[in-house]
């Protein structure tokens, strides 16, 4: 087992570093000038090239890339150009945000797409079916925004329950903070959940036809129950592999909802250094998703092992 | 010795016997012939000209002259669907086929391959896939310039990790099996029976697959409008339509909802089209009646 | 039964009505759409910075109010010398930072030396340009010497980067700021509100209001709804662009259209043939219809100018006219130039709606006299490399919103690429004017240049749209420069 | 009143017919044989009576169980039933159980659903039950999984999840088709035990006549989904009244014509292995103590010369499928070379390996799985003719198809269809078409006939002989039935746990078996004549 785990950490090395080369590469590659952005139109040419210098970036390209590569070994992932604030206290407030809330929408997802999954693969073929599938495929294709908006309208405007946006902080109280977080996580549940729902049909169809579920029929236990206990365990791999995936996407990749609740998330954060050419904030960034990407990867593989025994031996 | 691969080809009489009597295989290809119509009649004729604006009938509701009303600046709404279907639906299939085309050769290799070659290739994958989508489409921007052209190519990067893990995750479910053991036996080399073997039958897995990338494509494109990748002005794109639509909600829906819907039909046709082909290619499936 | 419902529901009535009528509110909400990157407005050019700090937060010598004229601030009163080049301020006593520390001349010597030094990184660096020595004379009294008069100094220092820092907390202030003013910084969540307290031992008149929040709103569809759903209570410019009409109607708030500093401009890139011709920047004057523009860009909001200059700034010249929209005559002006069936050109447009909206009506007029625009829109990074820095475009739309800037067309280098002598002389000549009526006579002068010799078309005036709700009082109606001065606001009821 | 009747039972799914008029009856403490190759609707008839018909099925006539119309019973009150009641037990212990839970769970589960037991108690009778059908604690705690068993131990915990709660019948259908000899005997003891032991009625369907004569106080043949015919066993399979039932009992003791048996050291060796073995990693115990590999194959040597029939006969588990894949390069040995036609294949580049592999091919077990369902007949019996030097034309390749369809009695029309068109006696012709393609010398056959009927069976080996007489092909088969050695081996070598342990003339072998694992062996295999024999004895 732990042979397995240090082939493992020592690929996540490997990768992590070659992350680094190809974002800072990317990076210095970008067009557009930091310093300018900051200074503005009046600001004149040299006071620009003095800028430039304070902030290091005329140094050698290696030295430069040394220094922040010794940076993030040390955790100390430097300062933000625009903010001028470290880019750990950036980074931590916006994941306080974009974490709970992608767990949460996944939360969603799940408790939707399961038992949809669970009753079309029932039904197969069927009229439940073919509809359940139907409404999947219109959750994959409307776009999220406006779907977004419908429940803003409906929930914060005219019913007034919970905020039409922004985020008060954990600080602020759990339960105000939450209530923050519902509408968002609900909007970004529906596309995963028809995403997911499909899934979780498919793979359940397959594990249906197998022997055991007609032991486990022959045992005396009622549809219903052999549908739960020994279906669903069976199905839970392609399950997870879809989870692991859309968890990495909820965690950078819901600009869009972000901007309509307006929360300060690390999708805004990442779109601002990006159009700011904040080149730290988004070289330190991109280095943390590839590393929760890897990490959630990890997860997956080890929740395999915990759905099916039959992987334990291999690790 | 050249290389001569055996597909699974079908008599053409068998084919298009078992076709026609697959009711999901018609109606996606009824959904997406009259879509694809009348995006080519779009080149000839549209009800109004989309490149003029006609600022004196600004967002006006769905009449008998606009059907489906008018957007910010006077243009008809159907008329900008309408051509607007060229450059989504070019732009998001070339892209799923972008994807499909490198991912899924990468997926089956590392299946295939196993080991260091499987373990470097998924890690590479979650490089690109952690990658932010803005990122690269600058990057892109930046090297081939701004044009709907280069928007397939942004958008065909985001799919290449997808497609990897399903085709190897598909991949490492048949290399078991016992007909894989048997060509092994006739001699045949890990690409030939990839070829032969693996990629018929996970076929299917991966056309469910182009049909969600393709959708989500679509809405991809409108993303890249900010950095000016995708269609420009005068051409419209349902990707940027929705774009638009999203800051005049409350006072035209309309701007939204027909670009949203014709972005469902197209998906929904597609899919329909595509668990047709699926149940068409398995030998198993009977003539549905 | 009856009986008891009804006196039931008088007390709940006058419980409700009493509450509200002692305890008038005294927090605000305000949404802003940009953040700031940094608080630091000697430090960063961003728009946004002054939004949230300017009067709240950070004073100068002289402050601007609302019409656009220099009020004294730190400065009590003011002499200057008879040939101009020497200014004697009177501070306020009793003045404190926010962290308590003492404010006195040598704050103002160290804030304007810092600012004129070689190696200053003040955004407004040429404001301090003519300043050549700063005297502390006593702790109440500060004497400013020039190189020669200068027609705008007062007005000047009240600009945002002229406030005044104390030499501790400086380098500090752009994320812990320490100015002079009637609110200090409570909190900033980055990313979502910025949230300022009232200054207990203000030296000036108190403000009303006890806690101020300015929350970030990004996108123009969550603007509505928060307001809507009383999240937010005012918007100081608000960008509903189409969802006014929806808001007009509802009593709950007020809505008050504005101007604001941003001359709204077709640039020209006039080294580059064929705009090198005169005649073809009249043809794209003509051609361009200017109401369309405001009506499809900015829903009708906007006035139209003919020249760079602000409508609401004193001076002004109205020369809409001189360039009338005129098809026929844009079409004989491209036959002057020799161009008759037209030619084709590129337009880089910002990601801000009045560029990626406005381009393509331009796009759609131009076409009618055969000029074939290519819409490149470009991020703001790559606007200011290769349109501002290299000048490596043809059209590109702007709206510049530095206040009193019509000197920019006499900047060597400035992206424009203009070099009119005639223009170069009225600019100078201004610079050391002191006169009020000399100073608008050369102002309207320099106008009727740039209208007739188009540099840039000249579009509209960039509308402030102020939201709020009704029962708010003191927010500013125009943004003679970009500022939420919270000074005077505060609830009514 | 007996405890099963089922009284003229028609069945149809979807439009075809399954069952027609199908009339048999089970009283507690009877065996009863239900009989019938593949298609014949046994299990069909099995699945009727539990009620867990696929969705289009429509059943009509009387099955009463216990008093208890079947037929009628709502879905509740068959949940009742089964497991508690009715237990069953199925042919593919592999695939039985859930891989993703205990044992002790999947036994426990039964007993806390009828008996609403709890946990402990529920756990404890689970062990009780495991212990009776010879899976004790000590061996075997609750906590172990299926993949952690053998094929042999996983069909006891079948059994033990079908008798957990004493049922009055127990439906068996084809409990022992896919184990070994010495473990079908032992199961069918352990079938004979309970039922003796709660006066269960036992309902034992099967392909083999052997075993349902060992076994069955009264049997029913059926065929084509009617009942032929039925009566007592021995009486039945002696007198052979019905045409079908003489066919049936021929064909289980058939032994095809093979005119001139190919006897060893006349010519030089067409396959040598030497001292081979085959290791793989176990399972790391501890974190301290290395893992100890597990040896699969253990030093064997064996030579078989041109057009010569050698049989590998064992246990499963004993290694015979490693060695078979080793000598086809499908698996690299980790000691010992394998030389074919004087040419050493261990350590070669798949390059290399080409000309050997088109004189060798493989025959498959299962049908089923040999073959890429998504490709036409045409394309998989022509995949061999990839290893030619020079490629055939297309034509040539399908007349050589067509031809090679000809020597396995298949049409040329067969060509442009799917596997699963097939019936498993056709696909294994199949299978064999596509190892002669090549003309090759050598075809080792992995268990080719143990998934088919007896009739096809007989047929199947029939065709394997004809070929060597006519080819001259060499054959190495793998197999754990004796008659299939019997009936196509020139020589016999049987293997135990990795070892060949004995090796001669088939005859000598299988008459006077010399080794103990060899002895057991023949000891446990079912044989008809001797099972009527004593039938008819006891029946007197």
């Amino acid at each position: 087992m732990t042979a397995y785990l240090a082939k493992r950490l020592i690929i996540a090395a490997l990768t992590l570093v070659l992350a680094s080369m190809v974002v800072f590469a990317v990076m210095e590659v970008l067009p557009g000038d930091p310093a300018r952005l900051m200074l503005g139109l009046n600001a004149s040419a040299d006071q620009v090239e003095l800028l430039r210098n304070q902030m290091g970036l005329n140094a050698p390209l290696v030295l430069r890339y040394l220094h922040w590569a010794g940076g993030l070994l040390s955790l100390d992932f430097g300062r933000s150009y625009t903010y001028s604030v470290p880019v750990i206290d950036l980074v931590r407030e916006r994941i306080a945000v974009s974490v709970p809330l992608a767990l949460i929408a996944l939360a969603l997802s799940t408790i939707i797409a399961i038992p949809v999954g669970v009753f079309s693969a029932s039904r197969q073929g069927r009229a439940g079916d073919t509809l359940a599938m139907g409404a999947a495929q219109i959750g994959v294709a409307v776009p999220n925004f406006w779907f977004a908006l419908m429940l803003i309208y409906l929930f914060a405007v005219w019913l007034r329950l919970v905020p039409a946006g922004g985020f008060p902080g954990w600080g602020a109280g759990v339960w105000t903070a939450l209530k923050s977080l519902i509408l968002p996580a609900v909007a970004l549940a529906l596309p995963q959940a028809a995403i997911l729902g499909r899934v979780a049909r498919s793979a359940l169809i397959e594990v249906l036809n197998e022997d055991y579920i007609r032991t486990a029929r022959a045992k005396g236990l009622p549809y219903r129950a052999v549908l739960w206990r020994h279906a669903l365990r069976n199905a839970m791999i392609p399950v997870l592999t879809i989870l692991g995936l859309q968890f990495a996407f909820l965690l950078a990749g819901t600009i869009i909802i972000e901007n309509v609740f307006y929360l300060p998330g690390l999708g805004r954060l990442i779109f601002q250094a990006i159009t700011q050419r904040d080149l730290i904030v988004v070289e330190s960034i991109v280095m943390l998703l590839v590393a929760a990407v890897i990490l959630i990867n990890l997860l997956v593989d080890f929740s395999y092992a915990i759905v099916d025994p039959r992987l334990r031996g291999r690790q | 010795m050249t290389m001569r691969i055996d597909l699974p080809e079908e008599t053409l009489a068998g084919v298009l016997a078992k076709a026609f009597g697959n009711r999901s295989f018609l109606i996606g290809l009824v959904i997406t012939l009259l879509i694809l119509a009348i995006a080519l009649v779009s080149f000839v004729w549209t009800p109004y000209d989309v490149t003029r604006l006609v600022i004196a009938d600004k967002a006006q509701a769905p009449s008998w002259a606009h059907w489906f009303g008018t957007d910010h600046f006077g243009r008809d709404i159907l008329s900008m669907v309408v051509v607007g279907a060229r450059n989504s639906i070019a732009v998001a299939l070339v892209a799923v086929g972008i994807g499909m085309g490198i991912g899924v050769p990468l997926g089956a290799l590392a299946a295939a391959r196993g080991g260091l070659a499987d373990e470097a290739l998924m890690r590479v994958n979650d490089v690109v896939f952690a990658f932010p989508a803005l990122l690269s489409a600058i990057m892109i921007t930046a090297i081939f310039g701004p044009g709907a052209v280069n928007a397939i190519i942004a958008i065909g990067i985001f799919n290449i990790p997808v497609f990897a893990r399903v085709a190897r995750a598909g991949a490492l479910a048949i290399w078991p099996r016992e007909f894989i053991l048997a060509a092994r036996a006739a001699g045949k080399g890990m690409t030939r029976i990839t070829v032969e073997h693996i990629l018929p039958n996970i076929a299917t897995l991966l056309l469910v697959q182009g049909t969600i990338q393709f959708a989500l494509g679509i809405l991809a494109e409108a993303g890249l409008s900010y950095v000016g990748l995708g269609a420009q002005p005068p051409m419209p794109s349902w990707g940027r339509m929705l774009f638009d639509a999203q800051t005049r909600m409350v006072i035209a829906p309309w701007m939204a909802i027909f670009p949203g819907m014709a972005i469902v039909i197209t998906v929904l046709g597609l899919n329909l089209l595509g668990d047709g082909i699926a149940d068409i290619l398995d030998p198993k499936s009977r003539r549905r009646r | 039964m009856r009986l008891w419902k009804t006196i039931l529901a008088a007390a709940v009535l006058s419980l409700a009505a009493a509450t509200s009528a002692f305890a008038a509110r005294t927090d605000l909400t305000l949404g802003i759409v940009l953040e700031p990157p940094h608080l630091d407005p000697t430090a960063g050019a961003a728009a946004a910075i002054g939004e949230v700090t300017y009067a709240n937060v950070f004073e100068g010598l002289t402050r601007i109010d609302d019409n656009g004229q220099v009020q004294p601030a730190l400065a009590e009163s003011w002499a200057v010398s008879d040939d101009g080049k020497a200014y004697t301020f009177k501070l306020h006593s009793g003045v404190k930072f926010h962290d308590g520390s003492a404010f006195s001349a040598d704050d103002v010597k160290f804030s304007l030396d810092r600012a004129r030094a070689k190696d200053s990184l003040n955004p407004q660096k040429q404001l301090f340009a003519h300043i050549t020595d700063v005297t502390a004379v006593d702790p109440a009294t500060v004497k400013v010497t020039l190189d020669g008069p200068q027609g705008s100094f007062l007005y000047d220092m009240g600009q945002v980067a002229a406030v005044i820092v104390a030499k501790g907390s400086a380098d500090g202030n752009k994320d812990k700021p320490i100015g002079t003013g009637p609110f200090k910084l409570d909190h900033w969540a980055k990313g979502s509100e910025i949230t300022l307290v009232k200054n207990p031992d203000y030296w000036g008149t108190a403000a009303a209001l006890d806690k101020a929040t300015f929350r970030i709103v990004p996108d123009v569809a969550a603007a509505v709804p928060a307001l809507l759903s009383g999240d937010i209570q005012a918007f100081a410019n608000m960008p509903a662009q189409d969802a006014l009409a929806q808001i007009q109607s509802d009593p709950r708030f007020s809505v008050v259209i504005g101007s604001t500093e941003g001359e709204t401009i077709l640039s020209i890139n006039n080294k580059k043939p064929p705009f090198d011709k005169l005649a073809v920047r009249q043809a794209l004057a003509s051609a361009i219809d200017r109401n369309a523009i405001i009506a499809a860009a900015s829903n009708g909001l906007g006035k139209p100018i003919g020249s760079h200059f602000s409508p609401g700034d004193a001076g002004y010249v109205d020369l809409t006219g001189v360039y009338p929209h005129d098809i026929a005559k844009a079409k004989a002006y491209l036959k002057e130039a020799g161009l008759e069936n037209g030619f084709s050109a590129t337009i880089k447009l910002p990601p801000v709606p009045y560029a990626r909206d406005g381009g393509q009506v331009i796009q759609s007029q131009l076409k009618e006299i055969g000029v074939d625009l290519q819409i490149i829109p470009v991020e703001w990074a790559e606007w200011l490399s290769q349109v501002f820095t290299n000048k490596d475009y043809d059209l590109t739309i702007v709206s510049h919103v530095e206040p009193n800037d019509i000197d920019i067309y006499s900047r060597p280098g400035y992206y424009f690429q203009y070099d009119n002598p005639k223009f170069n002389d009225v600019i100078k000549a201004l610079g050391t004017t002191v006169d009020k009526d000399k100073r608008l006579e050369l102002l309207g002068e320099a106008q009727k240049i740039l209208a007739h010799d188009v540099p840039a078309v000249y579009l509209f005036e960039l509308p402030k749209i102020g939201v709020w709700d009704a029962k708010l009082q003191g927010m500013w109606t125009n943004w003679p420069i970009e500022a939420d001065d919270l000074t005077k606001v505060k609830w009514t009821d | 009143m007996s405890l099963l009747e089922i009284e003229n039972l028609s069945l149809t799914i979807g439009a075809t017919p399954i069952l027609k008029g199908v009339e048999l009856t089970v009283a507690p403490g009877e065996v009863v044989g239900l009989v019938g190759e593949s298609g014949s609707g046994k299990s069909m008839t099995a699945l009727t009576i539990m009620q867990l018909l696929p969705h289009l099925a429509r059943a009509e006539g009387r099955v009463t169980f216990d008093g208890i119309d079947i037929l009628g019973a709502t879905e509740d009150q068959m949940c009742a039933l089964r497991g508690d009641d009715i237990g069953m037990v199925f042919q593919e212990p592999m695939t039985a159980l859930n891989p993703v839970k205990t044992i002790g769970e999947q036994v426990a589960e039964g007993i806390r659903w009828h008996a609403k037991a709890s946990r402990a108690e529920a756990e404890d009778r689970a062990r009780k039950i495991l212990d009776r059908v010879g899976l004790p604690e000590a061996k075997f705690p609750l906590s172990r999984y299926p993949h952690e068993l053998s094929g042999g131990q996983r069909q006891r915990v079948v059994i033990a999840i079908a008798c957990a709660l004493r049922p009055k019948l127990l439906i068996a259908d084809e409990p022992t088709t896919a184990l070994d000899v010495v473990l079908q005997a032992q199961i069918l003891d352990l079938l004979r035990d309970l039922v003796r032991e709660n006066r269960m009625g036992l309902l034992l369907i099967s392909h083999d006549l052997a075993v349902v004569t060992e076994m069955a106080d009264r049997l029913t043949i059926l065929r084509h989904g009617e009942v032929t015919e039925a009566g007592d066993t021995a009486r039945t399979l002696s007198e052979q009244q019905h045409p079908y039932t003489r066919e049936l009992a021929l064909a289980s003791m058939h032994l095809p014509a093979r005119p001139k048996p190919h006897l060893a050291g006349s010519a030089k060796p067409l396959l040598e292995v030497e001292g081979v073995g085959r290791d793989y990693p176990g399972r790391r115990k501890s974190l301290f103590r290395p893992a100890q590999p597990i040896r699969a194959v253990d030093n064997v040597s064996l030579t078989i010369e041109p057009a010569q029939s050698v049989a590998l006969v064992g246990r499963s588990g004993c290694g015979k499928s490693t060695l078979a894949r080793m000598i086809l390069a499908l698996d690299k040995p980790t000691a010992g070379t394998i030389r074919f036609r004087g040419e050493a294949i261990t350590g070669k580049s798949e390059a290399e390996l080409q000309p050997a592999r088109r004189d060798m091919q493989v025959v498959f077990q299962d049908p089923y799985g040999s073959f890429d369902p998504r490709q036409k007949v045409e394309k998989l019996v022509a995949e061999p003719l990839h290893l030619l030097e020079k490629q055939p034309a297309a034509a040539e390749r399908r007349e050589m198809v067509a031809h090679a369809l000809d020597e396995v009695g298949l049409g040329p029309r067969d060509m442009d269809k799917y596997p699963h068109e097939f019936s498993g006696g056709q696909r294994q012709r199949l299978s064999i078409a596509r190892a002669i393609i090549t003309r090759p010398k050598l075809v080792v056959a992995d268990e080719p006939v143990s998934a088919l009927d007896v009739s096809i069976r007989a047929q199947i080996l029939d065709l394997f002989a004809e070929l060597n007489q006519k080819l001259g092909i060499a054959y190495l088969f793998i197999t754990h039935d004796l008659t299939v050695a019997r009936a196509i081996a020139d020589e016999v070598l049987v293997m135990h746990e990795g070892k060949i342990v004995e090796r001669g003339k088939t005859a000598d072998v299988l008459d006077h078996p010399r080794s103990e694992p060899a002895r057991a062996l023949v000891a446990a295999a079912p044989d008809l004549h001797r099972a009527i024999a004593r039938r008819m004895q006891e029946q007197g």
